[in-house]
C-alpha cells in the first residue's frame, strides 16, 4: 500500500512554544490511524496543519502525491481531505440537511448565475446534492432529523452530523477530532461502528484523535503517540499500549493511571487547542 | 376591521359637524429644518412666519376662510423635504409654501411644487439655481438675495474698501457655502485679488487649526468665509486666538446672534458680512419687529426671522389678492403663484417686489459690521445691485 | 510651497495634531472599555460625550455667574474661584453625570437585549435610537432655558486657558497642556485600575469569559455596569475637554468626534487601552498633517477637505496589514 | 416547519375581504381627487392622522396575506389587486401615498441588498450608501449635462437610457464592491465594519469634492437632472393626453411600476440565492468561518460575491433614485444613510427577506408619514386648546420619537419583526420533484 498522506518533519512554533516538533507521519490508503497523546500534546495543531488552517513552520505535507503546504483550507478540501472538530462546529442556524449540503460545496458545479437563473446545471446539482445529503444522513442515522436546526440536536447527534457533513465533501481522507467525546457508552459503540463502516463501505481513509482507549485499541490499524509535540511512539495498538515511554508520558504527567484505557467520557473542552 | 368602521363613523360625524358658514380652509406651510444643527435658523424662519400670520392673517380670514399655518420639518434633508412636498401638493388647502433654508433641499422640493403650481417663497435660498430653472420658474421666488449678487458685493467690498490683495476663501462645502464662495472668488479674481487658499471644511467640523496655522504664517489680508454661523463662530474664535487679526468677511449665513455667542463678543472687531436684511439697530421697523418677536417667543430674532416674516407676508398678500380676483372664492394655486409676482411692499428686510423670475429686481445689500452685541450691529455700507438674469437652466 | 512655509508649519502642526489626538483618545477610551468587555460598539457613546460636554459647560456658566466679584458699578472685576478650580469641578460633575447616563443607557437599551440573547447587531440599532433620543432630549431641555449652542465660559476677567506658553518655537495655549495633563491622568488611572486592582481583575475576567467569571463568584452585571460607568465618565471628561478646546458645545457635537474616536479606537486595536491612546494621537496627527499640507503641496488641487480620505485611507492600509489594529491582539480562534 | 405541518386555520377568505374593504375605505378616505368616483366631499374633513391610519391598514393587507396561512390563490388575488389595481388608483388620486410607496420600494431593494451582505453573509457593512451613491451619480452625471465637463459633449442622454443605465450601474457598482472588497474582506468582524464605514465616507467626501480640478460631481452643489430627461417622456405625454391624468402623476406611476418590478426581481433573486449553494455558503460563513472553510467554502471569494451582490442592488436603486428625485447631492449618501438602511434590515429581521421589506416600509412610513402626521395632529390639538409648552413644537421632535420607537421595537422583538427562518419547504419541493423524476425513470 502506498502512503495516501505523507507528513515529513513537520514543525509548528507559536511564539516561543514548539507545539509540534518535527513529526513525521504517514497514512496508507484505507487505513484507520489513531493519533493519541495527553492533553496539550499538539494533536489538534497537527490536524490544523494538515487541513491548511495553520501553516507549518517547517516540513512537508503531501497528500495523494500533491503538496499541501500553502493551500488554503478550502483548497485542501478540494484535494480530498475532510475533517471534524473537537469542539463541534456546526452551522447552528441551518437545518441538519443544509449543514450537509454546505459540505457539498466543492462538489457542486453551480456558479452564481446558475443559482440566479435556475439553470439546468443548478437544478441537476441541487437534486444530486439533495440525494447525496439524504444518503449521508441515512448513513449516520439522522434522516428523520433533517429539518431540525443543527443547534437543537443532542450532542451525540451533532457529532454524527459533523461526520456526515465532512463526508459530503467526498473525501479520500477524513480527520476526526475526538469523534466520541461526550458520548455515552452506547453512542460510543455506534460511532465506532460508524467509523468502521466509513472505511469498509466507502473506502475512506480515517485518521482520528481519540482519548477513549477502548475505541483506539479496537478500531485502529496503527496508533501514533504525541507528547509535547514530539512523536514518541508509533505502531500496532498492542505495541503502543505496552510501550514504556507512552505509559510514562501519560502517568508522568500526573494523569490517573486508570485513565489509560478507561472511558474518558468527559468532553475535554479545553484540550489541545493552541 | 373594526378600526375602519370606527374611522367611517368618525368621518361621518366630522362631515356633519363641519362649519357651514366657513368657506373652507386655506393653509400656508413652511418647510425649514426644525431639528438638527440648523434648527436654530429653521425655527427663526418658522417663528417669523407665525408672527406674520398673526399680523396679516386677517387679509385672508376676512374673506371667510379658516387660515391654518402648518410648520414642517425638512431636517435640512432633501429626502424629507421632497417627501413633505409630496404630502403638501396633495392637500388642496395648501396654497403656498414658505421655504426652505437649504438650497439643496429647495431645488428638488420645488420641482414637486411646480407640478401643481404651488408657489414657494424662499426666505433664505441664495443659490442662483433656485429661481433659474425652466421647470420651476413659475413658482419659485425669494425675498433674499442671490449668491451671484451677494458674492460679488462681498468681493467688491473686500477689494475696493478693505484694499485686500491676498485672500483666504473658506467654504463649508454645502450648496450654499460653496456656491457663495465660487461667486465671491470669481469676482475677487476679476478685480485682481490673489486667492491664496480656496478650501472647504466638512459639515460639523470644529477643528480649524490646519487652515488657521497656515494663515498665521501667510498673513492674508482678509479671510472670507462662506457658510453658517455655527461654524463661523468657532472659526472666528480660533482665528483670533491664533493671533490672526485680519478682517473676517462673510455672507448672510452668519447673520445671527449666535455669531457673538459662539465667536465671543470680544472677537467682533473687523468682522463684516453681506446681507439684504439691515441690522435692527438701523431700521426702525426692524426694531419694532424685534421687540414684538421677543415678546412672543422669548428670544431675539435672527436675520432669517425677518425674511420668514416678509416671505409669509408676501404669501398672505398674494392669496388675498388672488381671492379678490376669484370674487371671494378659494383661489387656485396657479392664481396665487401668479399673484405673488405682483406683490409689492416695504418689508422689514427692505423693499419687497419680484421680477419675472421671482427674484428681488434690485437688491439692496448692506455690508454690516458686527459689534459685540448682535443688536448693535451697524451698517457699514449699503449698495444696490440689480439681480442678474442668466439663462434659465 | 516654500520650504519656509513647510518648516514654519511643522512644529505647530505636530502640537495641534497631538492635541486633537488627545481628545480623540479620551473618547476612544470609552469605546474601547465597553468593547473590550462586551465586544459591542456603544454607538451612543458619542452622545454621552456630548451630554458630558453640555453638563460641564452649564455648570461652568453657573459657576461663572455665582463666583463673579463685582465692583460698585456692577461690573465684573474678577472671580472668587480660579478657572482651573472651576474646570476641575466641572470635569468631576460631567464625569459623574455622563457616567450615570451611560449606566442608564445600558439598563434601558442594552441590558434587556443582552439578557434575551439578541443577535449582535441589535444593540447597535437600539444604540442609534438612543443617540437620536439623547440629541433631541438635550436640545429640548436646553431650549427650555434659551439657546442650545453654549459657549465655554472664559471667566473673561482672567482668561487663564488662552494664555499662550512658548513651546517648541510656537506658542501653545495653556488649555492644550490642561488637556494633556487630564488625559495622562485618565490613562494612568485606567491602566492602574485595570491591571493592578481587584476590580480590574474582575473586569478582565468578565472580558475573557462571562459565564466562567460568574461561576467564580464575580457579579457580572455589576461589572458591566461599572464598565459603562467608567466609559461614560471618560466620555463626560472628554466632552468638557472638547468644550474647553473648541469653545462651545451643542447637542450635535457628538457625531464627528464620536466617529473619529471610534476610528481611532479601531486603529489602535479596539479593546486595548494603550491602543486607544495611540490610535487617537495617530489619527489626530494624520488629520492635522493632511489638513495642513495637502492644500499647499498640491497647489490647492487637493484641498483640506480631503483630510478625512487620508485618515480613512491610512486606517484601511493599517488594518489590511495589521488586521487587529496597531496594538490589538490578533485573537487566533480556537479550532 | 414546512407548509405541510401548518396547523393554523386557513385565513384566505378573511385576507381577501380585508384587502378589498381596506382598499375601498382607503380609496374613499384618501383618494381625494377621484372625481366622479368620489362619494362624499371629504376634502379637508378627515384628519390627517386618520388618513395615515387608514393607509397603514390598507398597506398591511399585503403583510397579512403573506404571513397568515392562506391559499396561494388568495395570496395572488390580494397581491395583484392591491399592487396593480388599488395602489395605482389611490396613488394617482393622492400622489403622496404613491410617492411613499415608491420610496418604500427603493429602500426595500436597498435593504434586500444589504441583507445579503449583513443578514446572509454576516459582514457588517457600515458604508453601504457608497454603492447607492455610485449608481445615483452614474445616472445624474450622464443623464444631465454634467458629463460634458469631462467628455467631448453630447450629454444629457435621452431619458430612456435610464433603463440601460440600470444594468450598467449593476455592473459598475458590483465591480466597485469587488474592487473595494478585495483588499478589505480579510479583515474580520467589527474591523470590517469600520473599514466599510471609512470607505463609505471616502466615497461621500470624493463626491463632495470632485468638482475640481475637473468638475465631475459638481461637488456640494449636487447634480440636477433637467426635466425632460425623464424616461418614457413621449409615451407618458401621449398617455396623459389620452387619460387626462396629469403628466407628473403618470411619471410617478411609471416609477412605481419600475421600482416594483425591480423589488420583485430582487426578492426572486435573493430568494434563489438564499436557497442555493451560494446562499448556504454565506450563512455557513456567518455561522462559523473556520468550519465553512473546512467544508471547502472559499472565504474571500464567497464574501466578495456577497459584497458585490449587495453593491449591485444599491447601484441599480441609485439610478432610479437619481431619476426620481432628479437631483443628486453628496449628503444623501452619508453615514446616517448607511445606518438607516442597516436599521431597516435589523429592524425587519436579519436574513429575512420578508422582514427587511417590512423594516424598510416601517422606517419610511414612520419618517415620511406617521411622524409628520402625528406632529401636525398635536399642532392641531394645540390650536384647539391643548396646553403644550410653547417651546414644544411637535414638528421638532420627530427624531426623538423615532429614537424611542427604535429602542422599543428592538427590545420587544430582539430578533427583528419577522425573524429569518431557514426554509426547509423549498428543499422538500425539489426533493419531491426528484423522487417523482426517479420514479418516472424506473
Amino acid at each position: 500500500m502506498t502512503a495516501l498522506l505523507d507528513v515529513q518533519a513537520v514543525r509548528k512554533v507559536f511564539g516561543g512554544l514548539v507545539a509540534v516538533n518535527d513529526v513525521t507521519f504517514s497514512v496508507p490508503e484505507k487505513a484507520i490511524v489513531s493519533v493519541i497523546g495527553p492533553n496539550g500534546a499538539g494533536k489538534t495543531t497537527f490536524f490544523n496543519m494538515i487541513t491548511g488552517i495553520y501553516k507549518p513552520t517547517a516540513g512537508t505535507i503531501s497528500f495523494d502525491g500533491r503538496n499541501m503546504i500553502g493551500l488554503r483550507p478550502d483548497e485542501v478540501v478540494t484535494n480530498g481531505i475532510a475533517r471534524t472538530f473537537q469542539n463541534i462546529r456546526l452551522f447552528g442556524a441551518m437545518t441538519t440537511l443544509e449543514n450537509v449540503l454546505v459540505g457539498r460545496h466543492t462538489q457542486s458545479k453551480t456558479q452564481f448565475f446558475d443559482a440566479l437563473l435556475h439553470t439546468a446545471r443548478y437544478k441537476s446539482d441541487e437534486r444530486a446534492g439533495l440525494l447525496r445529503a439524504k444518503e449521508l444522513l441515512e448513513f449516520v442515522g439522522l434522516l428523520d432529523k433533517r429539518d431540525e436546526l443543527a443547534a437543537n440536536l443532542p450532542y451525540g447527534e451533532q457529532r454524527r452530523l459533523e461526520i456526515a457533513r465532512a463526508l459530503a465533501t467526498n473525501p479520500k481522507l477524513i480527520l476526526l477530532d475526538e469523534p466520541t467525546a461526550g458520548m455515552n457508552p452506547q453512542e460510543t459503540e455506534e460511532t465506532k461502528h460508524l467509523i468502521r463502516r466509513l472505511r469498509d463501505d466507502t473506502g475512506i481513509t480515517v485518521v482520528l484523535i481519540e482519548h477513549d482507549m477502548r475505541v483506539v485499541m479496537t478500531i485502529s490499524d496503527t496508533v501514533t503517540v504525541l507528547d509535547y509535540g514530539t512523536k514518541i511512539a508509533e505502531g500496532l495498538p498492542f505495541d503502543v499500549r505496552n510501550n514504556p515511554q507512552v505509559i510514562e508520558a501519560y502517568l508522568g504527567r500526573g494523569a490517573a493511571a486508570g485513565e489509560f484505557g478507561k472511558n474518558a467520557a468527559a468532553p475535554s473542552s479545553t484540550g489541545d487547542a493552541v | 376591521m373594526k378600526k375602519q368602521f370606527v374611522g367611517l363613523a368618525v368621518l361621518a360625524a366630522l362631515a356633519v359637524g363641519a362649519d357651514a358658514q366657513n368657506k373652507g380652509t386655506i393653509k400656508i406651510v413652511s418647510q425649514t429644518p426644525l431639528s438638527g444643527g440648523q434648527s436654530k435658523l429653521g425655527t427663526a424662519i418658522k417663528n417669523g412666519v407665525e408672527l406674520a400670520v398673526q399680523d396679516f392673517g386677517q387679509l385672508v380670514k376676512s374673506y371667510g376662510f379658516n387660515l391654518v399655518y402648518e410648520p414642517y420639518d425638512d431636517q435640512a434633508n432633501k429626502d424629507t423635504g421632497v417627501a413633505n412636498a409630496n404630502r403638501l401638493i396633495n392637500d388642496n388647502d395648501v396654497l403656498a409654501v414658505v421655504g426652505h433654508l437649504n438650497s439643496g433641499v429647495a431645488i428638488p422640493s420645488s420641482e414637486v411644487y411646480a407640478k401643481v403650481n404651488l408657489t414657494m417663497v424662499s426666505p433664505a435660498n441664495t443659490n442662483p439655481l433656485v429661481t433659474d430653472r425652466k421647470s420651476t420658474g413659475a413658482v419659485t421666488n425669494r425675498v433674499c438675495g442671490r449668491d451671484d449678487v451677494q458674492g460679488p458685493a462681498g468681493a467688491d467690498f473686500v477689494i475696493t474698501t478693505l484694499k485686500a490683495k491676498k485672500l483666504y476663501v473658506i467654504n463649508d462645502k454645502t450648496a450654499y457655502g460653496e456656491g457663495l464662495a465660487q461667486a465671491f472668488s470669481a469676482r475677487a479674481k476679476a478685480l485682481g485679488a490673489n486667492i491664496v487658499v480656496d478650501t472647504g471644511i466638512e459639515a460639523g467640523e470644529r477643528d480649524f487649526n490646519t487652515i488657521l496655522n497656515r494663515a498665521a504664517v501667510d498673513k492674508p489680508d482678509v479671510v472670507y468665509y462662506a457658510g453658517i454661523y455655527d461654524q463661523a463662530g468657532p472659526l472666528l474664535k480660533q482665528m483670533r486666538a491664533k493671533g490672526i487679526t485680519a478682517p473676517f468677511v462673510s455672507g448672510d449665513g452668519i447673520d445671527s446672534s449666535e455669531l457673538q455667542a459662539l465667536g465671543g463678543s470680544d472677537n467682533m472687531k473687523n468682522v463684516y458680512f453681506t446681507t439684504t436684511s439691515g441690522p435692527i439697530s438701523s431700521l426702525p421697523s426692524a426694531k419694532r419687529f424685534a421687540e414684538r418677536y421677543k415678546a412672543k417667543f422669548g428670544m431675539d430674532p435672527e436675520g432669517y426671522s425677518a425674511y420668514g416674516y416678509d416671505a409669509a407676508k408676501v404669501v398672505l398678500t398674494a392669496i388675498a389678492a388672488a381671492t379678490k380676483d376669484a370674487k371671494g372664492m378659494k383661489p387656485t394655486r396657479a392664481a396665487v403663484a401668479k399673484a405673488v409676482r405682483n406683490v409689492k411692499f416695504a418689508g422689514i428686510t427692505g423693499a419687497v417686489a419680484f421680477n419675472s423670475r421671482g427674484d428681488l429686481p434690485v437688491a439692496k445689500y448692506f455690508i454690516v459690521q458686527a459689534q459685540p452685541e448682535y443688536a448693535d450691529n451697524k451698517v457699514f455700507k449699503a449698495v444696490s445691485v440689480a439681480a442678474p438674469t442668466p439663462e434659465l437652466k | 510651497m516654500t520650504p519656509e512655509l513647510f518648516f514654519g508649519l511643522l512644529p505647530i502642526t505636530i502640537v495641534d495634531g497631538i492635541s486633537l489626538g488627545l481628545v480623540y483618545a479620551v473618547i476612544a477610551l470609552g469605546y474601547t472599555m465597553v468593547y473590550g468587555v462586551l465586544e459591542f460598539i456603544n454607538f451612543a457613546h458619542s452622545e454621552i460625550f456630548m451630554v458630558g460636554g453640555v453638563l460641564g459647560v452649564e455648570l461652568l456658566i453657573w459657576l461663572q455667574k455665582v463666583t463673579a466679584i463685582k465692583d460698585a458699578g456692577e461690573k465684573v472685576i474678577g472671580y472668587s474661584i480660579h478657572p482651573l478650580g472651576a474646570l476641575i469641578i466641572a470635569l468631576i460633575f460631567a464625569a459623574a453625570g455622563a457616567g450615570a447616563l451611560a449606566v442608564a443607557v445600558e439598563r434601558v437599551a442594552y441590558r434587556p437585549l443582552r439578557l434575551r440573547g439578541a443577535p449582535k447587531l441589535v444593540p447597535l440599532i437600539s444604540a442609534i435610537g438612543m443617540s437620536l433620543f439623547l440629541i433631541d432630549a438635550t436640545r429640548f431641555i436646553e431650549s427650555l432655558f434659551g439657546q442650545f449652542n453654549r459657549p465655554f465660559p472664559e471667566f473673561s476677567a482672567q482668561p487663564f486657558f488662552s494664555v499662550p506658553v512658548p513651546f517648541l518655537n510656537v506658542s501653545v495655549p495653556i488649555k492644550d497642556f490642561v488637556v494633556l495633563a487630564v488625559v495622562l491622568l485618565m490613562l494612568g488611572g485606567l491602566i492602574y485600575l485595570i491591571n493592578y486592582t481587584r476590580t480590574g481583575r474582575a473586569i478582565r475576567a468578565v472580558a475573557q469569559d462571562q459565564s466562567t467569571s460568574a461561576l467564580m463568584g464575580i457579579d457580572v452585571s455589576r461589572i458591566i455596569t461599572l464598565v459603562f460607568l467608567i466609559g461614560g465618565a471618560l466620555g463626560g471628561v472628554a466632552g468638557v475637554l472638547y468644550a474647553l478646546k473648541y469653545g462651545n458645545v451643542n447637542p450635535y457635537i457628538g457625531f464627528i468626534p464620536g466617529l473619529k474616536s471610534f476610528t481611532a479606537a479601531v486603529l489602535g486595536g479596539i479593546g486595548s487601552i494603550p491602543g486607544a491612546m495611540l490610535g487617537g494621537v495617530l489619527l489626530g496627527l494624520i488629520e492635522t498633517f493632511a489638513g495642513t499640507y495637502l492644500d499647499p503641496l498640491t497647489g490647492g488641487v487637493i484641498d483640506a477637505s480631503y483630510k478625512d480620505i487620508v485618515a480613512f485611507g491610512v486606517l484601511i492600509l493599517i488594518l489590511i496589514f495589521k488586521p487587529a489594529g496597531l496594538l490589538g491582539k490578533a485573537v487566533s480562534e480556537k479550532v | 416547519m414546512s407548509a405541510l405541518q401548518d396547523k393554523r386555520s386557513d385565513s384566505s377568505g378573511f385576507v381577501v375581504i380585508y384587502a378589498l374593504v381596506s382598499s375601498i375605505v382607503a380609496a374613499i378616505a384618501i383618494g381625494i381627487n377621484l372625481g366622479p368616483l368620489r362619494f362624499i366631499p371629504l376634502d379637508g374633513i378627515i384628519p390627517d392622522i386618520l388618513k395615515t391610519l387608514i393607509f397603514l391598514a390598507f398597506v398591511s393587507s399585503l403583510l397579512l396575506a403573506n404571513s397568515l396561512k392562506t391559499s396561494a390563490r388568495a395570496k395572488m388575488i390580494v397581491f395583484l389587486f392591491v399592487l396593480v389595481v388599488a395602489i395605482p388608483v389611490i396613488g394617482v388620486s393622492n400622489t403622496q401615498y404613491l410617492d411613499i410607496l415608491v420610496n418604500i420600494c427603493i429602500y426595500s431593494a436597498l435593504a434586500l441588498g444589504l441583507n445579503v451582505v449583513v443578514g446572509f453573509a454576516g459582514l457588517l457593512d457600515l458604508g453601504y450608501a457608497a454603492f447607492f451613491a455610485v449608481g445615483a451619480y452614474l445616472w445624474a452625471i450622464f443623464g444631465s449635462q454634467q458629463a460634458n465637463n469631462f467628455t467631448g459633449g453630447g450629454f444629457p442622454l435621452n431619458g430612456n437610457f435610464m433603463f440601460l443605465m440600470i444594468p450598467i450601474a449593476v455592473v459598475v457598482a458590483a465591480s466597485f464592491g469587488a474592487l473595494l472588497g478585495l483588499p478589505v474582506l480579510k479583515v474580520k468582524g467589527d474591523y470590517l465594519a469600520i473599514i466599510t464605514l471609512g470607505l463609505g465616507e471616502v466615497i461621500r467626501v470624493l463626491a463632495n469634492n470632485l468638482n475640481r480640478p475637473i468638475n465631475i460631481t459638481n461637488g456640494s452643489q449636487g447634480v440636477r437632472i433637467a426635466p425632460g430627461s425623464a424616461p418614457l417622456e413621449g409615451f407618458l405625454e401621449w398617455l396623459s393626453g389620452l387619460t387626462g391624468i396629469e403628466l407628473f402623476k403618470l411619471e410617478l406611476l411609471m416609477y412605481y411600476v419600475v421600482v416594483l418590478l425591480v423589488v420583485g426581481l430582487a426578492v426572486i433573486l435573493t430568494t434563489r440565492l438564499d436557497n442555493s449553494k451560494i446562499g448556504r455558503a454565506w450563512v455557513a460563513i456567518r455561522e462559523d468561518e473556520i468550519a465553512a472553510q473546512a467544508m471547502g467554502v472559499p472565504l474571500v471569494r464567497t464574501k466578495l460575491i456577497a459584497f458585490a451582490t449587495g453593491a449591485s442592488f444599491a447601484g441599480a436603486m441609485g439610478v432610479l433614485y437619481a431619476a426620481k428625485f432628479s437631483f443628486v447631492s453628496p449628503e444623501s449618501f452619508n453615514f446616517q444613510a448607511s445606518i438607516s438602511i442597516l436599521a431597516m434590515v435589523v429592524l425587519g429581521g436579519l436574513g429575512s427577506i420578508q422582514g427587511v421589506i417590512v423594516g424598510a416600509a416601517i422606517v419610511i412610513i414612520l419618517n415620511q408619514m406617521v411622524l409628520t402626521a402625528f406632529s401636525n395632529f398635536l399642532a392641531d390639538l394645540r390650536r384647539g386648546g391643548l396646553p403644550l409648552p410653547s417651546q414644544f413644537e411637535p414638528a421638532q421632535y420627530q427624531q426623538l420619537i423615532y429614537g424611542i420607537i427604535l429602542i422599543v421595537m428592538m427590545i420587544v422583538r430582539p430578533k427583528g419583526l419577522i425573524p429569518a427562518k431557514r426554509n426547509a419547504a423549498k428543499l422538500e419541493n425539489l426533493e419531491r420533484g426528484e423522487l417523482a423524476q426517479k420514479v418516472g425513470k424506473q
